[in-house]
């Protein structure tokens, strides 16, 4: 697969990155979300690891007998990143759990209505208090 | 004859990828996808080979143990889903 | 006995890749998910042990031999459990086998969109 | 590609957690093909399995069906298209894939490459930058994992008593599934202590070793229930050792200030620097260990210990 | 090495370390002491690291021991120094400010992990500043939006879990969109160290990749500072979270994000090319306006007193971005000027509103009703604040602005002068709606007996107010500081 010449890799790249974007932003359900935002990261560690690449290069392993290693330092930061990325995922997902036991959902739109209909209790609740006030 | 046991995983591996597409049924996604890891391992075991890659056995080792237990976390799931059966109308017939 | 060794790696990677395609089509091409469970799950049994013995025969003696046969073991021993236990997991979950023809087990599935 | 597609288009979210699974294994390979072993081995254990089992952890405890789309994606498409079309202009000017005469290889690369095997005596020259030239990156990413599993536990705490979880599964009473479990969690475990160890080598080191480690325990879990798993490893000692492992990755910090070299500068242990720069990366790296292990273990336990709420 | 020269790292490290400690004493009261002892030490370690600072210059710290392009640096200038100092004096006083507060609203056996977490979040925030290199940057961003994400959520309205998950995934995608900026950038140098990058970036500095990379960077940091189209997690976050993060949050973490802006646009890119070649001054000269006067309307229509101030704080930090925006060293030192009091008085107003907090239970208009009389340390401590928010001759707030309308003068904007005095109008309404329902308001009948709030609380509240008239009068060490980076940044680059 070396022989795929030039800037396709990166097209690959590209597109992979703004499939993972597009489900952040236009889908509701928080799950899903969590899932493109995990696919919008790992094309960005492709993308890191593909600049690293270099032609008729080995795993940077000092091996005897190969000189042409691969840049190890993309590597290094990509490990990193990934468990950022898991990390955060851990994190979102059980922010998910909560707002489900808190909501009784995980879509977006019925939450937001659900936090409106707080709001309109909680101002009406807030007038009467007023109007006994005054 | 690497190269055309590499070719014939990597066809295996597509037929599983389109029995996973097609579902219909979520067993039949996690049949798809335990098949399509253990063609995983066969492909970088003998790819890692055909290719020289370095401590590629490593990797193969850990995606062999990493599908077994993706596999059985998968099961776990079904277990509840059957309780509450409402949601899950997916398997039940 | 190179040549004998070369040999009967071709025909172990033979046989295997024929399976492994076997396996896929029968994944592929069965009606119902048990039948599907038996040709997934016995092709690839016997398919990976060939193809690591294929590749074993084709290395020199070393550490990563030894780190082949492992897998090859570890292979040997989740794939049969991981098939049996799905089989029997999707039995409990509620799917039927398909006994005689096929009427129900396509229709309620809403699953893919 | 076409996974990405199909993983977009799926309202069954359990199959879209699938496929991402399958993803995260493609994208090893890739890995591995552009030589980046190390890489490939995290993506594996950590894409493919943490990430896998904590989704279908969550997604029991959750809905599994999407609701159908309700908005107009077209602003979506449009923010997404000028994204890209940013991306596909940015890499109009880069490098070509594996050109040897890329900047990135040029400059800092290749003192890592001349000078690591000398300088922290170790050829894999991954496990070298990781742990010592940017080891301050590396604690910066335990801290990452430290924090994550503080939040994971501020947010859902462990649930007090097991008994909580309804123990009639699909794979509850496999008597093969269990002696095949048995056997081979032994096996696994090992097989992490090689990867911890011998990460100076080969692929591996503390964060991969910590995630296998883990990942027996949820093994023995999954199959013989969470009160026996618990037995082994008591849930309240699980933060607590986390803390240990960031407390021994900070402390050869600290050694190394108070003995008159920067933090973090393992030449500072011993008499010999490569031979300090070798007990350190050791220490580290078991640090890392500790504390990825915990917090895996205690993320899984926190979101398969709850039970659903409807 | 003395402990002098270890400085530098001891003012991220001692938070660090504290965290886990936190966790292995697991009791709520020594959890406290072990964060406030390490708060504090740590901000004795940035009033130390200021004064070496302005005597000495610029301090570098090799971690490691590996030699910068190799290993990560620490570069502390007498703007991180600047910045250095109000992250830690914040969390000096809200750990003050959290013996009480925190008990009130964070169940008692998940206190140690609280703290634990607020000290990873002041030392990522405290790691991202001191730090100088690329990447660094980015794993302490991670590991201080993580911890804020928890901290957020522990808000007691169920609203504070979505706020939370809002803020989880525009700061993803914010860090993601910086990592993809930085990869370009080590694409086309092949370095990470700040330093070394600004070096050997205007050799390719017009190349397509190192101008995407430039907007990427962009793009992401505008979404951690919540620049004015991309603000919409901000609200919720803070008005749901518990006071005590509320304040800190709101003290420091934009104020870290418009720094790290500065550090990369002035710093790395160099101020020609970021302000001149790049559109990018009147980008956010447009964005910092449209913010002032859109979020300061939206204020205005609030009830809920820190959604209130949430929304003020995205007004604020139009004010930051018109101040760079501006390009010259003037408009660069009225917007580091501006971080400093803004984190004064948006401290002492979150932290007054946590009191009241405490003492009611709630902070919507209606509760404020006749707080004046009943509260009357805490009420003329939110009402300080607000002058200053305002920007009213004798606090801080007015230095700040002048230098902003000063900058825009100079250059002859005087549309734009215009503009921010609207925007101190508008201030002043939705300032004045509070104050007039807490002096004016008649108190309900029913309303339960509320006491002043308890001196602890107290304390750091007012320490905060009196900084804040301190510094509107005594202006030497503020202003010269402030103008002393804003001149290093602008003449580093141009």
């Amino acid at each position: 697969m070396n022989e795929i010449p030039g800037l396709f890799n990166y097209w690959v790249v590209v597109f992979l990155m703004m499939a993972g974007f597009y489900v952040v932003i236009s889908q509701g359900n928080l799950v899903k979300k969590l899932v493109g935002l995990g696919l919008f990261q790992a094309s960005v560690f492709i993308l890191y690891i593909t600049m690293g690449n270099l032609s008729g290069g080995q795993a940077p392993i000092v091996t005897e007998g190969v000189f042409i290693y691969s840049n190890p330092l993309p590597h290094v930061l990509i490990l990193t990143a990934i468990v950022v990325g898991v990390a955060t995922t851990a994190v979102g997902l059980a922010l998910i759990v909560r707002i489900h036991e808190a909501y009784g959902s995980v879509e977006e739109d019925e939450i937001h209505a659900l936090d409106m209909a707080d709001d309109d209790t909680r101002l009406q609740e807030g007038a009467e208090r007023e109007e006994s006030s005054e | 004859m690497l190269t055309a046991a590499i070719i014939a995983i990597l066809v295996t591996m597509a037929l599983a990828l389109v029995r996973a597409f097609l579902g219909p049924t979520e067993y039949d996604r996690m049949l798809a996808a335990n098949s399509f890891g253990t063609k995983t391992v066969l492909l970088i075991a003998l790819g890692g080979h055909a290719l020289s890659w370095h401590s590629y056995l490593d990797v193969a080792l850990l995606y062999a143990m990493v599908n077994f237990v993706g596999t059985i976390a998968v099961m776990r799931f079904f277990e509840n889903r059957r309780q509450d059966g409402k949601e899950g109308a997916g398997g039940a017939s | 006995m190179t040549l004998v060794l070369e040999w009967t790696s071709a025909i172990f990677l033979l046989a295997g890749s024929f399976l492994c395609i076997t396996g896929g089509v029968g994944l592929l091409r069965m009606p119902d998910f048990f039948s599907r469970v038996h040709a997934a799950g016995v092709t690839e049994t016997l398919a990976a042990p060939l193809l690591l013995c294929g590749l074993m025969l084709q290395m020199e003696w070393s550490l990563d031999l030894v780190k082949v046969l492992m897998i090859l073991l570890f292979v040997l021993a989740t794939n049969p459990t991981a098939t049996q236990a799905m089989a029997k997991a999707t039995l409990i979950g509620g799917q039927k086998p398909l006994v005689t023809e096929s009427e129900s087990t396509k229709g309620d599935s809403p699953s893919n969109s | 590609m076409l996974i990405a597609i199909a993983a977009i288009r799926m309202r069954d979210l359990f199959g879209v957690v699938i496929l991402f699974g399958v993803y995260s294994l493609l994208t090893a390979v890739l890995f591995m093909d552009l030589d980046a072993v190390d890489v490939a081995f995290t993506e594996a254990a950590v894409g493919a399995g943490v990430t896998t089992v904590l989704l279908l952890s969550s997604l029991r405890l959750t809905r599994r069906w999407e609701a159908p789309p309700r908005h107009n994606p077209f602003f979506s498409l449009l923010v997404v298209g000028v994204t890209g079309a940013a991306l596909v202009y940015a890499t109009l000017d880069a490098p070509l894939l594996g050109d040897p005469s890329a900047p990135v290889h040029k400059h800092v690369a290749p003192h890592y490459l001349q000078e690591a095997a000398g300088e922290v005596g170790m050829p894999n020259i991954v496990t070298a930058v990781l742990a010592s030239y940017r080891g301050y990156d590396t604690f910066g990413e335990t801290l990452v994992v430290f924090t994550a599993g503080l939040a994971v536990l501020l947010l859902l705490g462990f649930s007090e008593n097991g008994k909580s979880r309804i123990e009639t599964s699909a794979i509850h009473d496999q008597v093969a599934l269990k002696v095949v479990v048995k056997l081979l969690i032994p096996l696994i475990l090992l097989y992490a202590l090689y990867v911890q160890f011998h990460g100076d080598f080969g692929a591996g080191g503390g964060f991969q070793a910590g995630v296998i480690f883990a990942t027996g325990f949820i093994l023995y879990d999954m199959v013989f229930g969470v009160e026996n798993a618990r037995a082994v490893m008591a849930v309240a000692w699980l933060p607590r050792l986390a803390a240990l492992g960031v407390l021994i990755y900070g402390g050869v910090g600290v050694y190394s200030m108070l003995s008159g070299k920067p933090f973090l500068d393992y030449s500072a242990l011993s008499a010999d620097p490569v031979q300090g720069q070798h007990l350190g990366v050791l220490l580290v790296e078991l640090g890392v260990g500790i504390t990825v292990f915990s917090i895996v273990l205690s993320i899984f336990y926190a979101l398969s210990g709850r039970r659903r709420q409807s | 090495m003395s402990l002098l020269d270890h400085l530098p790292i001891l003012v991220v490290i001692i938070p660090l370390m504290s965290a886990p400690l936190c966790v292995l004493v697991d009791r709520s009261g020594a959890a406290w002491g072990v964060a406030l002892a390490a708060a504090w030490l740590s901000f004795g370690a940035a009033i130390a690291l200021a004064l070496t600072v302005a005597t000495s210059g610029t301090l570098t710290y090799q971690l490691g021991g590996w030699p910068p392009p190799w290993g990560i640096e620490y570069r502390i200038d007498t703007l991180a120094s600047y910045v250095l100092l109000i992250v830690t004096a914040m969390a000096a006083l809200v750990m003050l400010f959290a013996k009480q507060s925190v008990p009130r609203e964070i169940p008692e056996q998940s206190i140690a992990r609280f703290y634990a977490c607020l000290m990873l979040a002041f030392a990522g925030l405290a790691g991202i500043v001191a730090t100088g290199d690329a990447f660094n940057v980015f794993v302490f961003l991670e590991i201080s939006s993580l911890a804020s994400y928890a901290l957020i959520s522990m808000g007691r309205d169920r609203r504070a879990l979505n706020a939370a998950f809002q803020y989880l995934v525009m700061g993803t995608i914010g860090a993601t969109f910086i990592l993809i900026g930085i990869g370009f950038l080590y694409m086309m140098t092949g370095t990470l160290n700040m330093l070394d990058l600004a070096a050997r970036l205007p050799e390719v500095s017009d190349t397509r990749t190192v101008r995407a990379g430039f907007a990427f960077l962009t793009v992401g940091i505008g979404l951690k500072l919540a620049m004015f189209p991309l603000h919409l997690w901000l609200p919720n976050a803070y008005a749901y979270a518990p006071s005590a993060v509320t304040a800190f949050l709101a003290a420091t973490a934009t104020k870290v994000a418009v720094y790290v802006m500065l550090r990369f646009m002035l710093d790395v890119f160099g101020a020609d090319f970021s302000l001149g070649d790049m559109p990018l001054n009147l980008i956010l000269m447009a964005l910092g306006l449209v913010g002032i006067i859109m979020a300061s309307l939206v204020a205005v229509f609030q009830d809920d007193v820190k959604r209130m101030f949430a929304y003020s704080s995205v007004a604020q930090i139009g004010y930051m971005l018109l101040g760079i925006g501006l390009a010259s060293a003037t408009g660069v030192g009225a917007a580091i000027l501006h971080i400093f009091n803004h984190a004064l008085m948006k401290g002492a107003l979150f932290l007054a509103l946590g009191a009241v907090a405490y003492r009611i239970g709630a902070v919507t208009l209606g509760d404020f009703a006749g707080l004046g009389k009943r509260m009357p340390w805490t009420m003329a401590a939110i009402a300080i604040g607000g002058l200053s928010l305002i920007g009213v001759p004798p606090t801080a707030g007015f230095v700040s602005k002048w230098y902003l309308v000063l900058g825009t003068l100079e250059q002859g904007l005087w549309p734009i002068a215009v503009l921010i005095l609207i925007g101190s109008l508008l201030a002043l309404v939705y300032v004045w709606r509070l104050i007039e329902a807490a002096y004016f308001g008649a108190v309900a009948a029913d309303a339960p007996e509320v006491r002043e709030a308890p001196a602890s609380m107290l304390v750091p509240i007012w320490i905060l107010v009196a900084a804040n008239i301190y510094f509107g009068i005594n202006t030497d060490i503020s202003v010269g500081a402030a103008m002393q980076a804003a001149t290093m940044l602008m003449g580093n680059g141009g």
